[in-house]
């Protein structure tokens, strides 16, 4: 520990209502570190990092910068002493431009007028964008984007800020490898200006490549830090979840799939704009996965089988009959873990139970009344299958911290025992332990029938989960491959980008 | 922790203690009821009579607040309810001058009070328009169409029966009206809290995307919601004219406002996702009896505007912590 | 007698002493109570004639009219508009707008103004007040549009020169009649409460006023204990509980528009009161207070304007204007005291056709 | 697949067809001019003193629609314009009654606009009370007042100057009327689109825990603009009693929900996050513009609402795609 901590948290202390969140936590960032702050979900990492940006009020406690101490009671005095933060639930306007919210409280003003300078703002932005590798449209109000391109947006966002502290709350939860490639190569470049780095994330591999420290959280409390040279995935994930608690993320072969007809069968599909020519089958009982870059069209591919999108020309035929619809779809048991939870997945004021019921009510209901009794049983078990961290299932699912809203999402459909399960970008912000939780979960439900079609931009997801894997690029599916065929990360990743690799792999379903 | 950066790190509608304010307007109830009761309780405020006729003159608010607490869950507006209910009045009384019986008078009203929900319900879920605009415009063409039918002349209701179901009559000593706006206050209660179609209507409101994901078909909860609207809409009207034995074209003016603050004063969210329809009954009465007790105070009409718009802002201003 | 704590309407002023005098008298029959906003006498409507060769003028002349109302909705704004259209009618004038400012200056303002873009040669129109509108009216006038009031003239036009008449109900006499009826349906004593219109409005101000007079000047045994305000027709019942409730022995109200009286109506019935013991009067004579009337209900007297003739005589003297003939500038329609005794008269007198059946069976009765 | 799912795909509010929405007032105002050009044009419509007219009459909606545009674009609501109009009239006219010279006489009624307003801005930031609550009780509340202190009756201005600024004057041959609405509307267009300030306003109105992420002090935000609304309502308050050369306390009645239709028409969201003052001018012109042609069309007045009202309805379904 040589070089002197540059920002001290010490003793920090938060609580919601009478829940503590944070109890007694320290935390030391170094100038020109990057350092990854890890635990599980529920943790308080969030927590304690919008104490740093003056989002939350800390109970008590100290903050220094440069052993100064200061205080930052809100976003203004954060950002004035050179924090910015990358929020894990986007702090973007959606109403609002991409340029519009990267430069909000900051617009270039036309020289001596205090109007705004329109263009220039739009510039800049572009500017920033194609840095980051991107290529989105500055003037497209960022409600319209998908989650990956918000996420951008929103680290274009903080980098435009120029901060001496960058926090990074997952930033690349929602991005695939190229776009991850190009926001680490950012790392490094600001690393070497002197920006210290908080590096929040659940993607294990990429923590030990870009971090020079880490510090575990667990229940509110630091229970390690330490430099990663001397650290193994093992160490931490043990650190955040607890002594035996070892989670394995890791592909089993369930062996060969018994020969059944297709459940699903998507037939030539063409979709607006970037989908062409889309044809592959899923079996029941079958887990595949769908690989591709950001923007390649995978969402889409993903609800027009759950039915909320029309084709220009092709078919989707689930269980023998052409879906007609997204409520066709979910009658007849598909459902669909949309890639954006606060958007799609939650209804954020409602409790924890409202949500997971809501799929679930016909079941619950007789003689036109919800047996809420009932219902609740099936609440709770869901809270407790998937782990949810929360203080009951009446808690509003705005509340609960990033992960525990992902796994409602997610358990909200199994309650629902579909016979095809989409999941798009399924364990966003989820960590290691309650990951490979799920992955057990649905390997156990694909046993006994259920087909799956998983969307992830995270490889590792993907080769941990799937039987198969489709591989789309440029509008088709350019390969298919069983899991058992791919040898690594690395060649998948080469097939998403559009190299043929290894034909004489391809199988023919 | 200050409560300043809890307050405003989330948006307004959705305060921490919404749980305690949705009690407010009871408390503020009891609170007023009580403040009336020292006051003027031996001027006649406290006569069963009087507090029956809190309870009629508010009926026909409450009806339409009832609906109108599921039209805002849902996130949506209807301001069409006052000039759906003198149409609901006006198709009655003109199907009862004509000679038929008060049911079929009922039905006929509230079928003309089905019409303008449907109308209402696809331009907002089919053409997708906002409400606010389609139920404004509605508001003003079914107005001057009640103006055309009757050239804005009363249609007086002979059918006793009629009059005494919707208007004055009591059952058990229970005014009619009071009858009318409990038992459509409960069921209302019932369909929201627990069943499968009042937790639709909630997430609709709360968010209709992640609704939709979810299998509610939102546009169906909608078109529902409007229907139900108008169907309120045009019970209040039958029991404007059975109160006054007449029907006229101006029935219900000023009733779509005074729908919304009951509701709203009750605690449901003007945003959508959250209503509460005891809340809106309990706002309902509330507004009733503020009137009801500045006139018996003998305040004159200017006072008792001042009165009754400071006592709206108060009432939920109690219910917040000082300062938050 | 009026009680000493009473709360008089924010526009009220005391009558004055000719009112007082003439409301001392034992009959007002025949009498033209109320004088014209700048004290001039008022000219019966009944005596207006136009000659066959004026007539046949008129209809050669191909006129048009445009005809702004302050509201619509009730018997007195409908009556009046097809006395007027129908005389219209007859001379051959043509009505090319009509126009309701809903109780709203400014909507009135638009509507006139409007109006003037069609530059009609007469303009009949009911000023919702004689200050905000009186720009407007006289932006027309200048225009050289004939201009015919109703009930009330606007501030900075003068009779003759900038407008033709006004045309009114005796308004005083209204309010007078009014206290007679109830006076008589009482036996000349009992506690009564006076509701009416809270908003500054001329012609129901003098209602009140007269009302008032009346009862002070020759009715000592009549009380009236409480005087209230509303400010929409349709919050008269609410009112009227409030009042009921508070003085449960009251024996009648003067409750100002049939609407709110009707709205009393229900109140009484509902606070278990009969029409033996209280009695209802108000100013509007419409078909629901007849049917009540007919059916020996709450309602036992009507002062009743004639706004049928009271539209004839505005379409009458618009059409002396158009000839460039002198009028009268303060035309009165005498109101009418109705009963349940001369109920069939009345109607007929107001309404051209004989009372409905439903009512002539329910006078039966 | 039906285009059905494909909207209900995205929130009501964030239409991607928004931008086609947004000229689709421009286009029914101008396509509603050609009709009645075409129809009525003969019998006056066309005349310059009758364009002139529309834009008059339409000057004080404008000018509240104008700032209402602000408070809905951030969000909120305020119901109390119509009163604070009256309000101002009446403070205006009464300190030139009393011999004041009239620069005083408006700041006077500004001030007494401001006065409301940052009652308001209180109470909806400060206590956070929702919006409409504290906006209709203060409408109440202000109304009771303007009655109170006038007796209800017409104060009358004799000051020539007054009257010709605010209201029957002329400039350059262009109604004072109309140069304020078009100086509001530009101003407030800039403000909107051109200031630090209007962007924290949609940003407030977008998204409130993002904006205040980002730095943005929403309650401020919110306070300002209620301030401005109450301005602007004291400002449409003295082009009342400088067109009616009087102030009287019922001014502004009902013109809260015709500026709202006016700004909802123009393509802001409800919800708040978009916000276009162009399109207010728009939709506030097409109102007057509809009220106007009507009439000297010559229907009768029940006629006159049902046109209205459906146009209201069409003009927005006009601009969905069929179907859609
Ligand atoms: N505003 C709030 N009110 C009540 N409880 C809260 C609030 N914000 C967070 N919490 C609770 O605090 C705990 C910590 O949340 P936090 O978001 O800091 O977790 P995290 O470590 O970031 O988890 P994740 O990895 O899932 O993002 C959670 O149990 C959450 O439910
Ligand atoms: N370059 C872009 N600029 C703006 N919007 C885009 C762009 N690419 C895609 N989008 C939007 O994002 C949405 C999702 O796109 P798509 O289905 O292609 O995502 P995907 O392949 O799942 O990738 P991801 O979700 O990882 O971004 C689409 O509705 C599209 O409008
Ligand atoms: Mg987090
Ligand atoms: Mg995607």
């Amino acid at each position: 520990m040589s070089a002197p901590a540059f920002l001290e948290m010490s003793d920090i202390r938060k609580s919601f209502g009478t829940i503590p969140v944070l109890q007694r936590v320290s935390f030391s960032l170094r100038k020109g570190e990057v350092h990854a702050l890890m635990g599980g979900n529920g943790a308080g990492k969030s927590t304690l990092m919008k104490i740093l940006t003056g989002v939350y009020t800390k109970d008590s406690g100290t903050i220094r910068i440069d052993g100064q101490p200061i205080d930052l009671h809100d976003t203004s005095a954060a950002e004035r002493a050179g924090i910015a933060m990358i929020f894990q639930e986007f702090s973007l306007v959606p109403t609002l431009t991409v340029a519009q919210n990267i430069w909000l409280k900051r617009e270039p003003r036309l020289s001596g007028t205090p109007f705004i300078n329109n263009s220039e703002m739009v510039r800049r932005s572009r500017a920033l964008l194609e840095e980051l590798g991107v290529d989105i449209d500055p003037e497209t109000p960022v409600g319209s984007l998908s989650v990956g391109f918000m996420q951008i947006v929103e680290i274009a966002k903080a980098l435009s800020k120029n901060a001496r502290i960058l926090v990074m709350d997952e930033p690349t939860s929602s991005l695939s490898e190229a776009e991850t490639e190009a926001l680490f190569d950012l790392v490094a470049k600001l690393k070497r200006s002197g920006i210290s780095i908080v590096y929040i994330s659940h993607r294990m591999a990429e923590i030990l490549t870009i971090c020079d420290r880490v510090t575990v959280m667990r229940d509110g409390q630091t229970v390690l830090t330490d430099d990663c040279a001397d650290m193994t995935v093992e160490q931490i994930v043990e650190a955040m979840l607890g002594r035996g608690n070892t989670a394995s993320f890791e592909w089993h072969d369930r062996g060969p799939r018994p020969d059944a007809a297709p459940i699903l069968q998507v037939r030539n599909l063409r979709l607006p704009t970037r989908v062409n020519d889309v044809t592959f089958d899923i079996r029941p009982g079958e887990i595949v996965g769908l690989a591709g870059l950001m923007g390649s069209g995978r969402t889409e591919i993903a609800e027009t089988i759950f039915g909320r999108r029309a084709p220009v020309s092709g078919e989707v035929i689930f269980a023998g009959q052409p879906v007609r619809g997204q409520f066709d779809a979910i009658d007849r048991g598909i459902a669909l873990v949309p890639e954006d939870r606060r958007k799609m997945g939650l209804v954020l004021e409602h409790s924890v139970k409202d949500n997971v019921l809501l799929p679930n009510l016909a079941r619950f209901t007789r003689n036109f009344l919800v047996q809420d009794a009932e219902a609740l049983k099936t609440v709770n078990r869901t809270i407790r299958d998937l782990s949810i961290k929360t203080d009951g299932p009446d808690k509003l699912a705005r509340l609960l911290s990033g992960g525990n809203q992902q796994k409602i999402v997610i358990g909200k459909w199994l309650a629902r025992d579909p016979r095809l399960l989409i999941l798009d970008e399924p364990t966003i912000g989820v960590d290691i332990g309650a990951k490979s939780e799920i992955v057990a979960t649905i390997r156990a439900m694909a046993d006994r029938g259920m087909a799956v079609l998983v969307i992830s931009s995270e490889l590792e997801e993907l080769m941990a989960i799937s039987d198969r894997i489709l591989v789309l690029h440029a509008g088709r599916i350019a390969q298919k491959m069983n899991r058992r065929d791919v040898a690594s990360e690395e060649e998948l990743h080469h097939a998403i980008q559009g190299h043929h690799i290894q034909p004489s792999r391809v199988v023919h379903a | 922790m200050q409560s300043k950066a809890t307050i405003s790190s989330r948006p307004a509608s959705f305060m921490p203690d919404f749980q305690w304010r949705n009690y407010v307007v009871y408390i503020f109830f009891v609170a007023v009821l009580g403040f009336f009761a020292v006051t003027i309780g031996d001027k006649g405020f406290l006569t069963m009579m009087n507090l029956f006729n809190i309870a009629r003159t508010t009926a026909m608010i409450t009806v339409i607040a009832v609906a109108m607490t599921f039209v805002i869950s849902s996130g949506e507006l209807d301001l069409s309810v006052g000039s759906t209910a003198a149409l609901a009045a006006l198709t009655g009384a003109l199907v009862m001058q004509a000679g038929f019986a008060w049911p079929i008078a009922v039905v006929a009203a509230i079928g003309s009070g089905l019409v303008v929900g449907s109308l209402n319900g696809f331009f907002v879920t089919v053409i997708g328009i906002p409400s606010f605009l389609v139920t404004l415009g509605m508001m003003q063409f079914v107005r001057g169409f009640d103006m055309r039918v009757t050239y804005t002349n009363p249609v007086s209701i002979a059918d006793k029966t009629f009059n005494a179901l919707f208007g004055s009559g009591k059952f058990f000593g229970i005014p009619s009206l009071l009858i009318w706006s409990v038992v459509i206050a409960l069921i209302g209660h019932i369909v929201l809290k627990y069943t499968g179609f009042g937790r639709e209507i909630l997430a609709t409101g709360g968010n209709r995307q992640a609704a939709e994901y979810s299998g509610v078909k939102t546009r169906r909860v909608k078109f529902m919601v409007f229907l139900l609207s108008g169907a309120a809409a045009a019970l209040a009207g039958l029991l404007y004219s059975g109160m006054m034995q007449t029907a006229r074209f101006n029935f219900g003016e000023g009733a779509e406002l005074m729908a919304i603050a009951a509701v709203i004063l009750g605690g449901t969210s003007l945003f959508g996702g959250k209503g509460t329809i005891l809340g809106t009954f309990a706002g309902s009465l509330l507004i009733g009896t503020i009137n009801n007790g500045l006139i018996i105070m003998g305040l004159d009409v200017s006072e008792q505007m001042m009165v009754a718009g400071g006592i709206i802002i108060l009432a939920v201003a109690f219910g917040k912590k000082p300062g938050a | 007698e009026i009680a000493a704590d009473i709360q008089h309407p924010l526009w009220y002023t005391e009558p004055s002493a000719k009112t007082m005098e003439i409301a001392a008298m034992d009959s007002i029959d025949g009498v033209v109570v109320s004088d014209g906003q700048r004290g001039e006498p008022g000219f019966p409507a009944a005596d207006l004639k136009l000659t066959d060769e004026q007539i046949e003028k008129v209809r050669a002349g191909k006129f048009t009219v445009a005809i702004s109302m302050g509201w619509l909705g009730d018997d007195w704004a409908s009556q009046q508009l097809i006395g007027l259209k129908e005389t219209f009618e007859k001379l051959g004038i043509e009505v090319v707008a009509e126009t309701n400012a809903n109780w709203d200056d400014a909507k009135q303002i638009a509507d006139l103004e409007t109006i003037a873009v069609l530059k009609p040669d007469l303009l009949v129109s009911i000023p919702l007040n004689g200050q905000t509108t009186a720009q407007a009216y006289k932006a027309i006038e200048e225009a050289g549009t004939k201009v015919v009031f109703i009930d009330q003239a606007v501030e900075g036009m003068n009779p003759g020169e900038d407008y033709a008449a006004i045309i009114s109900s005796d308004n005083l006499a209204l309010g007078m009649y009014l206290a007679d009826a109830l006076a008589e349906s009482l036996g000349g004593k009992g506690d009564v409460a006076a509701m009416y219109f809270a908003n500054d409005f001329y012609v129901t101000n003098l209602r009140y006023e007269g009302f008032i007079a009346r009862v002070m000047a020759k009715y000592p045994d009549i009380n009236v204990v409480a005087a209230v305000g509303h400010n929409n027709p349709n919050k008269g019942q609410e009112v009227a509980d409030g009042v009921l409730a508070r003085y449960p022995t009251l024996n009648g109200m003067y409750a100002s528009w049939s609407i709110p009286a009707m709205g009393a109506v229900t109140s009484a019935t509902v606070a278990g009161r009969t029409p033996d013991d209280f009695k209802i009067v108000n100013e509007n004579f419409d078909q629901i207070v007849a049917l009540n009337m007919a059916q020996d209900g709450f309602i036992a007297g009507i002062s009743s304007q004639r706004p049928y003739d009271q539209g004839v005589a505005e379409a009458t003297v618009g059409a002396l204007a158009l000839l460039g003939e002198e009028t009268p500038s303060y035309v009165v329609v005498p109101p009418l005291k109705v009963t349940r005794a001369n109920l069939p008269d009345a109607y007929k007198t107001i309404y051209r056709i004989d009372l409905p059946t439903e009512m002539t069976e329910a006078l039966s009765q």
